[in-house]
């Protein structure tokens, strides 16, 4: 069992600027952590913390019920994968992939049992004469995947490891990331800016922006029920469509305006949401957000039932994106680019309009000032 | 200037100014060296007596050039090894960011602009066996330039000390370019220092060794000045290393064939020397 | 840390929030020490090299202040007891140095500038160009490295004679207008110049020349600071040619100057010394002005030969 | 300074005119206005100073329009080399300071006009010349070349020490320095002799001997085939001296070449040392009244031996440039070089001998000798020493003396007995004069 | 106007090897022609030659009817985006755009209005005094066909411009390229290994195989209709799926079987198509090829009427990835992976089994020899 938890963790490199703060996190045995962000969020630098490559300003690391603050990172018993893999240039794969097990002067026998069944694992039995230098980016992957692997350590720490790879090789190294997690049990923590990585790999996803956590949850449900704006934004590919509108209040109905107050594109929510959004007094302004997949012809509307309730947004496309499965019109709203992902069948060309329904469902509000999601649900 | 062809003259053009100064102090010279060394010359250097390969073979078999080889080797190897683990030495001691840095860089880089004779007085003055401050400090008399058994390595070490400013330099853009996060996997790994130090920054020095090798190999090979200045060749002709007696064969002993001959040597040993490292590097340095 | 009171853990009950700060404390107390153990370490380690390493420069400077029965005695004597500026007055009366220091600024100077013009346009030939023969003249280029000095002096030496030409600045600079060494650094820099910026420049209509001129040479200022600053002080430290081709006090340079300060028989020691000293002073200075160019410049991609 | 040639010409001297063979012709001196010539000079230091005064004394000063261009050339081999080079090439100097054993070299060059020629010519009186300087560069009484800066060596002692000893009689040759080595060690010298391996020294103790190093009259009857040290004995004698001398700590190693025992004097730490006479002023400086230094002959081998000093130093010739106005030129500073004025001046600075028996009389010379005492030990012991202890010329004399010099090192260092290094320096020396002459009829 | 031909163009760099081989096509002004292919298939290579940057073994090259195979680069009125920018580091934005016209010694006044007018239209105008080290990507990427089009070229050549941007940004920029094609009409030769790119920018897409041009269409033509199995294979991401099967008649009928000869999973196929078939004897082995978008779960198969004409094949998921959106199950088929993407609802975990059926309709067949596609309609 390996347990890790952060507590109140914090990191300043100088004296104004925290890099992270207050990351607090409880990383169960077993689990597939993942840490997003955008470029500069502090991800990379937790990561480190918990290896013991950058010191801990403030906060406690407690490693299986032992404070680790300042433990040396080789006492800590974690295995990192870089994200440029560290291959040791000048050392066969086998080498590279025994270096640690040598160090800490295990048998020869046992080591060469390992690193052959690791090499087995990860397919890569017939590279281990080479060099680093002749293997290509996604042999490179694996060995330092391996170098990992044969350790048994408390947990694998790894530091965007597909990034180097073409998407194919990523795609599938994807899947042997997936099933050695299952195959081999031992927690893993892992930093991306690949959202389906993020999305597929991980039992849950810490977001965070500018050194502070968002959000952490199962993936599903952080596609679902982000706890506010720059979540939903960052979480989702093609990301969402956000703009400005005004609450209405008709009884216990709640229209949503968009674009300005007496704009005629409205969106009609009932029952639960409506409720929720009885905290703005009428006429405020929020921000709505809704996904690319989530914007619909009349004839989807119609069958999904909710063409009344929605606005018949008619828009000239700016620009249209064949993808084969489907296709992507991207047009102009308040300023910015909308999206929608629309069925391939669809022939709208550049220049004409389309007539687009929003799905109220699938609809999400967020506060002008806070920018939190109003429809979030604690807990989920 | 491309003919229907892809025939390309150009290039040579970029070469010229170069290979102009090349072929007149260098090229021609040379050869004219290669000429006089198969003669006997008069005292003014010029061909006499065709003796065929006679200056070579005398060379070859002559107590007095097996010395200079000798000596010649043992200095390159000193001055080499001496100058290059001085160059580590330093080079590691800056590698990491501390106080003062810039200060300790330029002190250990700063024997490279020396001139090898003002070096070699100051050595001179430094080594005398009674007011010189070396004897003084360790507390011994020893007479370190007159002594057969130290004259050598005095100089050597002298040269390495020399050499030791580039080489600080050349280590120090290696030891740059080692990935940090090598070191950093190895710590993670659960290496300490001098593991990694063996496993890690040594072979990440590797190419840059193998080319720093080659061109002190080159300048021992040519080390002359302070030869000059601190021992002549002697004591015994301990320290005379080939360039200085193809030194005193031509400017001195009015023997300029056989100082000619003792060049095309030199450089034929270089030669071979450089040759044989590019092939060990091919197939050993892979990095 | 106000945070942490309010948080409790529950696997760590056995210690009291208190325990928890002291034991926090004592930590990183110790982390404290220990590393700054460590950097004094390396300072101290530093120092003791570089007092070894820099040695024979401080004593020669130390020498240079004595008057020379300081110098001749048998006690210790690391730093002048009446320290004098009569040494250097000397070396500056008996002879015009500064007359050659400026002779060997304006060598060394030619010298650098001619090599880096020679040697870059060469080594764009020999990385960017394609032509018959490359490969062969590059050996041919790295052989001269290994010719030694003296097989070529005095043939030299009639040669530009033969030219009329001694005792000219011209003579002490021409035959260095070039140098192995110089296009085998830059063409290991320019190997690892991005050829498609070549391309572009081809594209944009633009000539060998003038790619080298206002794109290349701009791009690889450090590798000419380096190179400038190896090459310059090569050239200072130059002692044969210029004493065989020059003649008049009014070419001589430094290196000779400092030969002039040692008389046959009657040898002052401190006073060459002092000259020694002074003649360092430029060298040491240019090269301390272009080190931040050596060290990043230098073989920054001259790894592999 | 500038004496005309009216007065210069008045002292005709009875001269020999038959030997040479070179067909200078030497212009009028009233032909010279605007002439330059160039002089090669390898005098650094003090000298390279005293040089440049008397250069621009003459230059300012000469009424005929003369203009010398004086030129230090780096030390005495590198100029050497330089005018080789620039002979075959013909773009030498027209006049330049060659040392001592260069003489040989110099005088079967083909490249020089001997002084000789242009005494005749101007009937200049050579009697005004110091014989045992000129003695050096005469052959088949010709003078070659102008003596210019002449030493001779001598010993320097530390009164003190030999005071603190209680010796009173100063050792006139290497065995008696062995006699009183104890009594000095014991006196607190860290050795009785700082000798340092000089071939001068080798050349000297040989002449000490009153015997020959070269065969064919020393060189000097004709061009030397081998040496001779080796057959009569004289090498064998010094050796054996030294060795002792060295074996019994009296003398160890201090290194090669003329300066290398002087920092071991100067700091007080030899009780003896050999030196140039040239040497003197800086020793004194050095010293810097530390301990008294006192001068005395430089000793034989044995006290017994019957010799001379020979001198050293370097001497000027005319090089032919095959133009009458210029080598009139060149004679006519030669003269003003070596007249009583510039010669006291000369000695005064650099501790050189005067080459003109005439300086002695000039109050400089007076005033120089009051000031360092030391320097009437050199003048008598050249007085003292006969013109036929003048010294070898040997073609091959560089080489030699290296080759002498590592065979002493060698055998100090025990690697030799004093047998073979006898034996291999002058097979070494022969082998090198045969091939000399093989090459260079 | 401006008309590239390239007529029988080879490369050769040693003289067994060509890099490529008969390369022939027409491209037509203001085309924007996209060159895909697997790395190292002489899509560089071909882009240079048109460039000059690369001598032309064999074939000709005509610009605007003149045989262009000997001119210089400079003469032949292209402009090239690389890679990697090639921006000039030591000039500022502006000289960086303005460098190929001063060369042409244009006067300054009309430079001046030039590249004001190109940094309009790319909106990078406030960046005109920076030097390219202190821009973002994307930024630079604007600035390098900034420097492009200022000089009214012939056609822009552009090798992989995008490759080295973040994915949003990249999406931005494929935007952009879009919009500045249809303003400037100028011919474009793109080359790319991006799917997304090639499908969406292209007016027609060149797909190449070791230096030899497979097909020649325009996109979404490719896509339905590609000519043999490696275009198919290529084309679309995921990638189609392939299994073996084997051809049965039953009447006017045809029935595939997966797997052996005597499998229960079958396909029927009706009419034309498998009429198509009939040149193939009973029982001959064919390459199947599904794409994962058209495989369906029961109900969807069902809404879509083609459940009684397919397989229900029923699998075990080895892998699931939640995309949002959709979601992909990952399962085993003759020692291969094979991909389906389903509805976001469907909540089959790893593990568990799943029916999956085919659409019939999008179903390809290819020679189990030539490789090619059966149902291939030519000049569609
Ligand atoms: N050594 C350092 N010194 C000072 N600041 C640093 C250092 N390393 C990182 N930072 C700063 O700390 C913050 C977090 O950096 P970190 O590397 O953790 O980001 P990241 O989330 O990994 O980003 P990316 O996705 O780009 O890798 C950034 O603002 C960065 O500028
Ligand atoms: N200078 C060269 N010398 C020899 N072979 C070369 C050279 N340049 C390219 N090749 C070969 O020519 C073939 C085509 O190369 P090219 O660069 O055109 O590929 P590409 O399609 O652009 O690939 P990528 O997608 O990786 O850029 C390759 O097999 C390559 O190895
Ligand atoms: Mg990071
Ligand atoms: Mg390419």
């Amino acid at each position: 069992m390996s347990e890790i938890t952060l507590k109140n963790i914090c990191k300043q490199y100088d004296d104004e600027h925290y890099a992270v703060k207050d990351f607090n996190l409880d990383i169960h045995d077993k689990e597939f952590v993942i840490f997003v962000g955008p470029s500069g969020c502090g991800k990379s630098t937790t990561l480190r913390m918990i290896a013991g490559l950058e010191d801990i300003s403030d906060g406690e690391l407690w490693i299986d019920d032992e404070l680790c603050n300042y433990l040396e990172p080789r006492d800590r018993g974690m295995s990192m994968v870089f994200q440029n893999y560290a291959l040791y240039p000048n050392m066969t794969v086998y080498d590279n992939m025994a270096y640690a097990l040598k160090i800490r002067k295990m048998p020869k026998a046992e080591i060469d049992e390992k690193v052959h069944q690791a090499a087995k694992t990860l397919e890569i039995e017939h590279l281990l004469k080479r060099r680093p230098g002749a293997l290509s980016g996604g042999q490179k992957q694996r060995v330092a995947i391996g170098s990992a692997i044969v350790r048994k350590p408390k947990a694998f720490l790894m530091d965007e490891p597909l990034s180097n790879l073409d998407a194919k090789l990523r795609a599938q190294m994807r899947i042997e990331l997936s099933k050695l997690h299952r195959e081999l049990g031992t927690t893993i923590i892992y930093v991306t800016h690949d959202q389906t990585e993020a999305m597929t790999l991980g039992t849950r996803i810490v977001v965070m922006k500018d050194g502070i956590v968002q959000q952490v949850a199962e993936p599903q449900k952080l596609y679902n029920n982000p706890a506010n704006l720059f979540v939903a934004g960052f979480v989702g590919s093609p990301s969402m469509n956000f703009c400005d509108c005004y609450v209405e209040r008709e009884g216990d109905r709640c229209t949503l305006r968009l674009g300005s107050r007496d704009s005629e594109r409205k969106i009609y929510l009932d029952g639960v949401k409506a409720g929720m959004l009885n905290m703005f007094h009428a006429d405020e302004q929020v921000t709505l957000g809704i996904r690319p997949e989530d914007i619909y012809e009349y004839e989807e509307a119609a069958a999904g039932g909710f063409e009344k309730n929605t606005i018949g947004m008619v828009k000239k496309v700016e620009t249209r994106e064949m993808l084969g499965a489907e296709v992507a019109l991207y047009f102009e709203e308040q300023g910015s680019t909308f999206g929608a992902r629309l069925k391939p069948e669809n022939n709208t060309q550049v220049g004409e309009e389309v007539a687009l329904y929003f799905d109220p469902d699938k609809i999400y509000v967020f506060d002008k000032i806070t920018e939190e999601n109003i429809f979030y649900k604690e807990g989920m | 200037m491309k003919t229907k062809k892809g025939m390309n003259v150009t290039p040579y053009f970029y070469l010229i100014p170069s290979m102009l100064v090349f072929a007149v102090f260098l090229f021609y010279p040379f050869f004219k060296t290669i000429y006089l060394s198969l003669y006997k010359t008069n005292k003014l250097g010029e061909a006499k007596i065709f003796v065929g390969l006679g200056n070579y073979t005398e060379l070859l078999t002559s107590a007095s050039f097996r010395n200079s080889l000798k000596v010649t080797m043992i200095f390159v190897v000193i001055v080499v090894i001496g100058g290059m683990l001085l160059g580590l030495l330093t080079a590691v001691l800056c590698n990491k960011a501390f106080p003062g840095i810039r200060v300790f860089s330029t002190a250990y880089a700063l024997p490279m602009a020396i001139a090898s004779s003002s070096a070699a007085m100051i050595f001179q003055i430094m080594l005398h066996p009674a007011v010189g401050i070396v004897n003084k400090l360790l507390g011994l008399d020893i007479n370190w330039l007159n002594d057969p058994n130290t004259a050598l390595y005095c100089v050597a070490i002298l040269t390495a000390w020399l050499n030791s400013g580039i080489n600080f330099l050349y280590f120090s853009a290696g030891l740059g370019n080692i990935d940090e996060s090598l070191y950093e996997r190895a710590s993670v790994d659960g290496a300490n220092g001098i593991q990694k130090f063996f496993s890690l920054t040594l072979p990440g020095l590797s190419p840059i060794m193998f080319y720093t090798l080659v061109v002190n190999i080159i300048q021992a090979f040519q080390s002359f000045g302070q030869i000059k200045i601190l021992t002549e060749g002697g004591p015994s002709e301990s320290t005379n290393v080939i360039v200085y007696s193809i030194y005193r064969d031509a400017f001195f002993n009015y023997r300029f064939g056989s100082a000619s001959a003792q060049s095309v040597i030199l450089f034929v040993i270089i030669m071979l020397i450089t040759l044989v490292m590019f092939r060990i590097e091919k197939k050993g340095v892979s990095y | 840390m106000s945070q942490t009171a309010s948080m409790t853990l529950k696997r760590k009950g056995a210690m009291t929030q208190e325990e928890l700060l002291e034991l926090k404390q004592k930590m990183s107390a110790k982390a404290l020490t220990k590393r700054r153990t460590k950097t004094g370490l390396r300072i101290a380690a530093n120092v003791a090299v570089a007092l070894v390493v820099l040695l024979p420069l401080l004593y020669a400077l130390s020498i240079a202040f004595m008057p020379s029965s300081e110098l001749f005695t048998t006690e210790m004597n690391l730093l002048p007891k009446s320290p004098t500026l009569k040494n250097f007055a000397d070396a500056f009366t008996q002879v015009p140095l500064l007359r050659f220091i400026v002779n060997s600024f304006i060598m060394a100077g030619c010298i650098t500038i001619g090599q880096i013009i020679s040697c870059s346009l060469s080594a764009f030939a020999f990385s960017f160009l394609e032509f018959k023969g490359k490969g062969i003249l590059f050996m041919i280029v790295m052989a001269t490295m290994m010719v030694p000095g003296e097989a070529t002096i005095i043939s030299n030496y009639l040669t530009v004679g033969n030219w009329g030409m001694l005792d000219t600045y011209p003579v002490l600079i021409i035959p260095y207008l070039t140098s192995a060494m110089g296009i085998f650094l830059f063409r290991q820099f320019y190997m690892t110049f991005p050829m498609s910026l070549f391309e572009s420049a081809k594209l944009d209509g633009c000539s060998n020349l003038r790619f080298i001129v206002s794109i290349l040479t701009p791009l690889t200022k450090s590798a000419i600071g380096a190179m400038a600053v190896y090459t310059f002080i090569n050239a200072w430290n130059m002692y044969m040619w210029p004493l065989l081709v020059t003649g008049s006090d009014q070419k001589r340079t430094v290196q000779i100057g400092i030969s002039m300060l040692s008389a046959v028989d009657s040898q002052s020691i401190t006073l060459m010394i002092a000259g020694v000293v002074m003649i360092i002073i430029p060298s040491i200075s240019i090269f301390i002005f272009g080190q931040k160019q050596l060290i990043r410049g230098m073989f920054s991609g001259a790894v592999k030969g | 300074g500038g004496k005309t040639t009216a007065e210069a010409t008045s002292g005709a001297a009875g001269s020999t005119s038959d030997a040479v063979a070179s067909d200078a012709a030497m212009a009028d001196a009233s032909e010279v206005d605007g002439t330059e010539i160039t002089f090669w000079h390898s005098m650094g230091g003090v000298n390279g100073a005293a040089i440049d005064t008397l250069v621009k004394k003459f230059n300012d000063e000469n009424e005929l329009g003369i203009t010398v261009n004086s030129q230090y050339q780096g030390e005495y081999d590198d100029s050497l080399n330089k005018l080789k080079s620039a002979q075959i090439g013909n773009m030498g100097a027209d006049l330049v300071q060659v040392y001592e054993i260069g003489t040989s070299f110099m005088k079967d060059s083909g490249w020089i006009v001997p002084m000789q020629t242009m005494i005749d010519a101007d009937s200049y009186d050579v009697s005004q010349i110091e014989p045992n300087l000129s003695a050096y560069y005469t052959v088949d009484n010709q003078l070659y070349s102008m003596p210019f800066n002449s030493s001779t060596p001598i010993m320097y002692y530390n009164k003190d020490m030999f005071a603190a000893a209680g010796i009173t009689d100063v050792p006139d040759s290497l065995e008696a320095i062995g006699e009183v080595g104890d009594k000095l060690q014991s006196a607190g010298a860290g050795e009785a002799i700082s000798l340092g391996i000089y071939g001068w020294f080798f050349e000297q103790l040989i002449s000490e001997q009153g015997l020959d190093y070269a065969n064919n009259g020393n060189g000097r009857d004709e061009a030397a085939t081998a040496v001779e040290f080796d057959s009569n004995g004289a090498a064998k004698n010094i050796l054996t001296e030294w060795k002792a001398l060295y074996d019994a700590g009296y003398a160890p190693n201090v290194g090669r070449g003329g300066d290398s025992g002087l920092a071991d004097f100067s700091a007080g730490k030899s009780a003896i040392t050999l030196g140039s006479t040239a040497s003197l002023k800086q020793i004194l400086q050095d010293v810097n009244g530390k301990f008294e230094v006192g001068t005395a002959y430089f000793p034989k081998v044995k006290s017994s031996d019957q010799g001379g000093v020979s001198i050293g130093g370097a001497s000027l010739w005319a090089l032919d440039n095959q133009d009458p106005k210029k080598l009139r030129a060149t004679w006519e500073f030669v003269k003003f070089l070596i007249s009583p004025e510039s010669q006291a001046y000369w000695n005064a600075q650099t501790g050189y001998f005067p080459v003109t028996v005439a300086a002695q009389d000039e109050a400089v010379f007076k005033d120089n000798i009051a000031q360092y005492p030391q320097f009437q030990t050199a003048i008598d012991q050249l007085h003292d020493s006969k013109p036929e202890y003048a010294g070898a010329l040997l073609s091959v004399f560089p080489e030699a003396r290296a080759t002498a010099e590592t065979e002493i090192e060698t055998m100090l260092n025990g690697t030799e007995d004093v047998d073979t290094a006898v034996k291999n320096m002058a097979e070494s020396i022969n082998k090198s004069i045969e091939e000399y002459n093989l090459v260079n009829e």
